[in-house]
């Protein structure tokens, strides 16, 4: 039995046409509204949405629950500034450095992936990922410590080029996905997150497939960390935080867990974050932390396919189909 | 350093850690025996901390009252933790939904009661056993009464009917279902129970230390390390690990010093987790007996 | 006129599409001692966990006692004398016989003399038990562990004690031993049902016997007529 | 082929519905803003970013009590035009970042720096293209990257102050233990996020030649401080310099009081030991302690007009004693309002004129509340803000007992505790 059978009862329609589609529609509202907030607010959008999909990869398809996926990000962020700000390499050597340490870093969270499950594994990883970030404020010589390091004035894009280029990754991290999760390589993944002992025992090498899926999630990650720097143009161990952590996690349950769509739609959530905020009087600036909780714990118990698939089941009502249910994690 | 230093030091992080033990007993019993991840549960403990500073020294409530009406508090919280968010198998959803329930918590705290760091003012009496060995008061008078506490816990487990009839549940649902015991109803009275014991931690770890509205996240990364080397779901095992964690992050600070702390400790927390993942003190999955 | 103490009508019952009982009549009287057998997967286990609402029923009717059960919170049942014990013993594996046989008994709990005698009472019936009341169900032997399964069935008091594969995985000289308690708790007065695969031994000691095969019940008749006929001669007791 | 359709459909309403959305939203802030710019008479808006969420609430807060005391005490207007604050919430650098961009795309040109000020790095290096004046209260060593014409350090850098540090503990140890550099032992204990604090502190020590007899860098979330203390009664040392925060300097200092542990000397360089919350420990743990810090509201009335009437309306407003947050804030802002006084206020709106305003700056020492001048080098750095004043906990108050003109009484030095 193929298992991308699994996977084609989910697909809403061709992802390489539809992603194509909608990006392509996204980018053309900025040249008309094109001012700065908006397109501030589409780089976030676009940065969760590289995030989406890499967490959506490790969680979504080989089913390892990522809970400190932020560690990824910032390795990214630290390995493009620290490179550009201390040791003056260019931005493709940053770029490269933060590969290098990510997969490095993801190989061991691989391996303790493919030894560990559920809790054990969950709590494996906060206790890397705070090791990572004491070390990022120990390591004052080379990190910067709270503060962080600046990168020189002449790395500054315009905002218009960050938005092109997040556009791009964007869209590159998009059909990368779609093209793993339709691939052999996806099949492997689904059929060892719905039933590992099953894949032990038609002789794949479970450690093997999660490794490979951790390296390549928090490939993905590094991207959207080493571009993160660039637009921000400093780091800050804050990029470990559990928040980003939580919020990448937000936007894909909230959008679909396992599907193509899933971190696209769910950025939506970064976008209406962004303009709640600008309503909301500072007074009331907890509040929207907890409205954002509420939302998370919402769409949790009652939808944990995601917004896309209350989309979806409509369609499908009038098809006379019902949902495939998908849980978070086994 | 004298061998005096070494015994101050060690004492100091015996009795510590024996709260430490509490405070990640009641992780351990939801995780472990509940089967529920609760992530908000560093964030518990500081709401419950925040309690009791504004009951006893703002509001100025007795004691005793303040006692009974955080307890009230906390059952209650538990309770509709467990009816609502709670009410489900998924560990995932677990973790996600506690997490959500950690932000709103530290956030309301903020809301309410300020970040502001608050501090019980309660000065420790050390008490010298010689000339140079001290301990602390408050720190012996909490470290048996975490003690006490896990013992009337075990005791509460092993010879009530309520207690008998949560081990019942959390082996086999079903059968304790046709033995004429309401599982939902009995997991609800088990988390709000754990919830008690997370308001006691709450109230010891206000008289030792000032809380501030991320103090739930020190506390719950040491349930973690507590738990982890317990073994998930090993009660009486976290009351002994928590002492070894306290012991150990006291040599690590005295003998390599305080910046290796973390990274030691979290190192040796993953390293435990991947060589013995159920504990150092468990030697099989048998985790409900121990409850 | 014979009492009839549980009476089940055209039970219907599906679990996830796949139809599990087909109209499904049968019932216990008083004191009686009924068997029914059948292959693997005939539904036998299904009826219990229906009777006992552990799986919902779809249609028909369960009337224990005169009042309709059907879809019944099992918590409910212990109370009224209705009483499983469960396939594969499924004893609490990490408390001690004791603490087993005493949740039982979960239902008049703050009646603890009433507890302590029907204690005493399984105690006299398996000794066996009180020489090791302490020691964690887990690590007792098949026969040992039904044995408390069956003790923590009496524990609640039952009026009709309803066990599932009394013989499953156990020894041939365990099984004719608890074979035998089974007919002495039956004259004492409590009513027996008895699911079993291992047919000849079972339709030995019942008074009534039905045969149930891919969820119908294809014959009914007393354990000795049973015994004679030629397609359960063949079917189950390979001859 | 239906579901794909709607599917489509759907998604495509989502996304154009959300950019559209903050697309009108964006573009009514737009008409606002350029009509407030075509009058001239509309209030002037000063904003400020600070954390009101999050881990640094608290600083965040008296950041904003600060610049709110300001406005009230300038009476809401200068020359006639009327000045408001407008705040936002930036619990974390990127939440900093994008209220950043919408505040600007609202109308805002014209900042203040926030407690933390966690994206000023970022600023520094794009403020000059956005053309916003932004005054930053940020003390990175290396924040500035080049010349900038819109990026001002209003504040001291963290540099100054660190090896100030060093240099007050020298010339304390030199004048009242009679020691020489050389003799001089010092341990230093911090908490890791302070790092970068520390760094120049020990720099300093070495090029001095003092000796460092203890470095102990303890993580952030430490709350049993019972081996570092045992290890500071062991180490043979002169005087104690703290770098500590307020979730970790209380805790500390009480800790030391329960072992009955008094230090030689204790300088406390930064960021906690003048604060008022700190005297709320009991003058049994406080008295005696010195304290480093920025210029504080607790300092000699003459030296600095104005310190007292803030201290005193800010209790009075905010029901506790102003943190020396507070006043950088309010010190930010009354900066601030001098270049807008230089001004015609019809041309305020034109960042340009006001960046070069700012410039132009040069106000002497003691002019404003906070004591410190302003007069900004090529980087834009502000030299006049290098004075730091050392207190020292007296019966309960904090007695600024060092520069000679600001002190408010001489120090006691050595302390006998009871």
């Amino acid at each position: 039995m193929r298992s991308d059978n699994l996977l084609r009862r989910e697909r809403l329609l061709h992802p390489l046409t539809a992603v194509s589609l909608a990006l392509v529609i996204l980018a053309a509202f900025v040249p008309i509204f094109g001012d700065r907030l908006m397109m501030n607010i589409a780089i976030m959008a676009m940065i969760y949405i590289i995030l989406g999909h890499s967490w959506n990869l490790l969680t979504g398809l080989a089913g390892m629950f990522s809970i400190t996926h932020a560690l990824f990000f910032g390795l990214g962020v630290y390995g493009m500034s620290i490179s550009v700000a201390k040791f003056h390499l260019p931005i493709i050597a940053g770029l490269l450095v933060g590969l290098l340490i990510n997969i490095v870093m993801s190989a061991i969270v691989g391996m303790i992936g493919s030894k560990l499950s559920g809790l054990y594994f969950v709590m494996a990883q906060v206790g890397l990922s705070q090791t990572i970030y004491t070390l990022s404020i120990q390591l004052f010589p080379l990190t910067g410590g709270v503060t962080g390091l600046s990168m020189p004035r002449e790395y500054l894009m315009d905002k218009s080029t960050l938005y092109w280029i997040a556009l791009i990754l964007a869209i590159l991290t998009t059909l990368a996905f779609a093209f793993i999760r339709k691939s052999r390589m996806g099949t492997m993944f689904v059929a060892l997150k719905e039933n590992p002992d099953l894949s032990l025992s038609l002789g794949s090498n479970v450690g093997k497939w999660r490794i490979m899926a951790t390296v390549m999630s928090a490939s993905m990650a590094s991207l959207a960390g080493s571009f993160y720097a660039l637009f921000m143009m400093s780091n800050n161990p804050e990029v470990f935080s559990m928040v980003i952590s939580l919020k990448i996690i937000i936007v894909v349950i909230v959008g679909g867990i396992g599907s193509v769509w899933g971190p696209i739609v769910g950025s939506s959530l970064v976008v209406m974050d962004e303009l709640i905020r600008g309503i909301m009087p500072t007074t009331m600036a907890p509040f929207s932390v907890i409205i954002y909780a509420l939302v998370l714990i919402i769409m949790a118990i009652r939808h944990p396919e995601g917004l896309i698939s209350i989309g979806r089941s409509i369609g499908l009502k009038l098809e006379g189909k019902s949902m495939k249910k998908v849980s978070i994690s086994k | 350093m004298g061998i005096d230093t070494f015994i101050n030091i060690i004492l100091n992080g015996i009795l510590i850690g024996g709260v430490y033990g509490l405070v990640a007993s009641a992780f351990t019993f939801q995780a472990g025996a509940l089967q529920i991840v609760n992530f908000s549960y560093g964030s518990s403990t500081m709401l419950a901390m925040y309690l009791t500073f504004f009951l006893i020294k703002e509001w100025n409530i007795p004691i005793v009252f303040a006692v009974v009406i955080l307890f009230a508090l906390f059952f209650t919280i538990g309770w509709i933790m467990r009816r609502t968010i709670l009410n489900n198998t998924n560990h995932g959803t677990q973790i996600l939904t506690t997490m959500a329930v950690e932000l709103v918590i530290i956030n309301l705290v903020i809301i309410f009661f300020t970040g502001f760091p608050r501090d019980m003012a309660i000065f420790e009496k050390r008490i010298n056993i010689t000339d140079t060995i001290s301990v602390g008061l408050t720190q012996l008078i909490c470290f048996f009464l975490a003690a006490a506490v896990l013992v009337s816990f075990h005791l509460f487990l092993n010879k009530t009917w309520a207690g008998m009839s949560i081990r019942a549940v959390v082996q086999k649902k079903e059968i304790a279902n046709i033995m004429g015991i309401n599982s939902e109803r009995i997991m609800d009275l088990a988390f709000s129970i754990s919830y008690l014991i997370i308001a006691i931690a709450g109230i010891m770890l206000m008289t030792m230390f000032q809380v501030e509205p991320h103090f739930g996240n020190y506390m719950m990364t040491i349930s973690f390390l507590v738990c982890v080397t317990a073994g998930i779901g090993n009660m009486g095992g976290s009351f002994l690990s928590g002492i070894i964690i306290g012991i150990l992050s006291a040599l690590i600070t005295t003998l390599l010093g305080a910046q290796f702390h973390d990274p030691v400790l979290f190192g040796l927390f993953v390293l435990i987790l991947l060589v013995r993942p159920n504990g150092l003190f468990n030697s099989s999955k048998r985790i409900a007996r121990q409850i | 006129m014979i009492f009839m103490l549980l009476q089940i009508s055209s039970l219907n019952v599906t679990l996830s599409g796949l139809k599990i009982l087909q109209d499904v009549s049968l019932h216990i009287n008083e004191g009686e001692l009924v068997v029914v057998v059948g292959a693997n997967g005939a539904g036998k286990s299904t009826l219990l966990r229906t009777i006992t609402g552990l799986n919902p029923a779809e249609s028909g009717s369960i009337q224990y006692m005169g009042k309709e059960i059907a879809n019944q919170s099992p918590t409910t049942l212990p109370a009224t004398g209705l009483c499983m014990v469960p396939e594969g013993r499924q004893l609490f594996p990490e408390m001690t016989a004791k603490e087993n046989l005493l949740i039982g008994a979960y239902h008049y709990r703050k009646d603890s003399k009433r507890v302590a005698n029907n204690l005493k009472k399984v105690y006299e019936m398996f000794p066996v038990l009180e020489k090791n009341a302490d020691r964690i169900a887990s690590t007792f032997s098949g026969g040992e562990q039904q044995m408390i399964s069956i003790g923590r069935g009496l524990m609640s008091e039952p009026k009709i004690l309803m066990i599932d594969e009394l013989s499953l995985g156990l020894a041939p000289m365990v099984t004719e031993a608890l074979f035998k308690t089974i007919k002495e708790l039956n004259r004492s007065g409590i009513s027996i049902m008895l699911i079993e695969q291992n047919a000849r031994q079972a339709l030995k000691i019942a008074d009534r016997a039905y045969v149930m095969e891919s969820g119908r019940i294809v014959m009914e008749g007393s354990g000795e007529e049973l015994l004679n006929d030629d397609h359960v001669r063949v079917a189950y007791l390979g001859l | 082929m239906l579901k794909k359709t709607i599917g489509t459909i759907l998604s495509t309403f989502l996304l154009a519905s959300t950019l559209a959305g903050c697309a009108s939203s964006s573009s009514s802030a737009k008409d606002e803003s350029s009509s407030s710019s075509s009058k001239g008479s509309e209030p002037f808006k000063i904003s400020m970013i600070t954390p009101l969420t999050g881990n640094n609430t608290f600083g965040g807060n008296e950041f904003k009590n600060g610049a709110e005391l300001a406005i009230e005490h300038l009476g809401g207007e200068i020359n006639g035009r009327k000045i408001e604050m407008e705040f936002a919430d930036g619990p974390d650098q990127n939440a900093t970042l994008s209220e950043f961009e919408r505040l600007y795309n609202k109308g805002s040109r014209v900042f203040v720096s926030g407690y933390g000020s966690g994206a000023d790095r970022t600023f520094a290096t794009m403020v000059d293209e956005m053309q916003v004046l932004y005054l930053s209260l940020a003390w990175d060593k290396d924040l500035i990257q080049g010349k900038s014409d819109y990026f001002y350090r209003v504040g001291a850098n963290v540099v100054d102050f660190s090896s100030g540090a060093m240099d007050q503990a020298v010339s304390v140890g030199e004048k009242y233990l009679g020691k020489d550099a050389k003799d001089l032992k010092v341990a230093v204990v911090y908490t890791s996020n302070f790092e970068h604090i520390v760094e120049p502190f020990k720099e300093r020590a070495k090029k001095l030649g003092v000796k460092l007899a203890l470095v102990e860098a303890y993580p952030n979330d430490t709350k049993d401080f019972v081996p570092i203390i045992t290890k500071l009664k062991n180490t043979d040392y002169d005087i104690l310099v703290p770098f500590q925060g307020v979730t970790d300097g209380t805790p500390f200092q009480k800790k030391m009081h329960e072992l009955k542990y008094t230090p030689p000397l204790t300088i406390g360089a930064g960021i906690y030991y003048d604060t008022p919350v700190f005297s709320n420990l009991g003058n049994d743990i406080t008295d005696g302690i010195l304290s480093q810090s920025y210029v504080t509201p607790f300092i000699n009335e003459e030296a600095a007009k104005g310190s007292k009437k803030f201290r005193e309306d800010y209790k009075k407003k905010y029901g506790h004693d102003p943190l020396t947050h507070a006043l950088q804030a309010y010190g930010i802002v009354n900066v601030l309002a001098k270049a807008l006084e230089s001004v015609d206020p019809a041309k305020w709106d034109d960042t340009k004129e006001l960046a070069a305003a700012v410039k132009k700056l040069d106000i002497d020492y003691g002019e404003l509340p906070w004591y410190w001048g302003v007069s900004f080098d090529k980087n834009n750095s502000n030299t006049k803000a290098d004075k730091f004043i050392l207190g020292q906990w007296n019966n309960g108050s904090l007695e600024t007992v060092f520069p000679d003109n600001l002190k408010t009484k001489d120090p006691i030095i050595p302390w006998e505790k009871k």
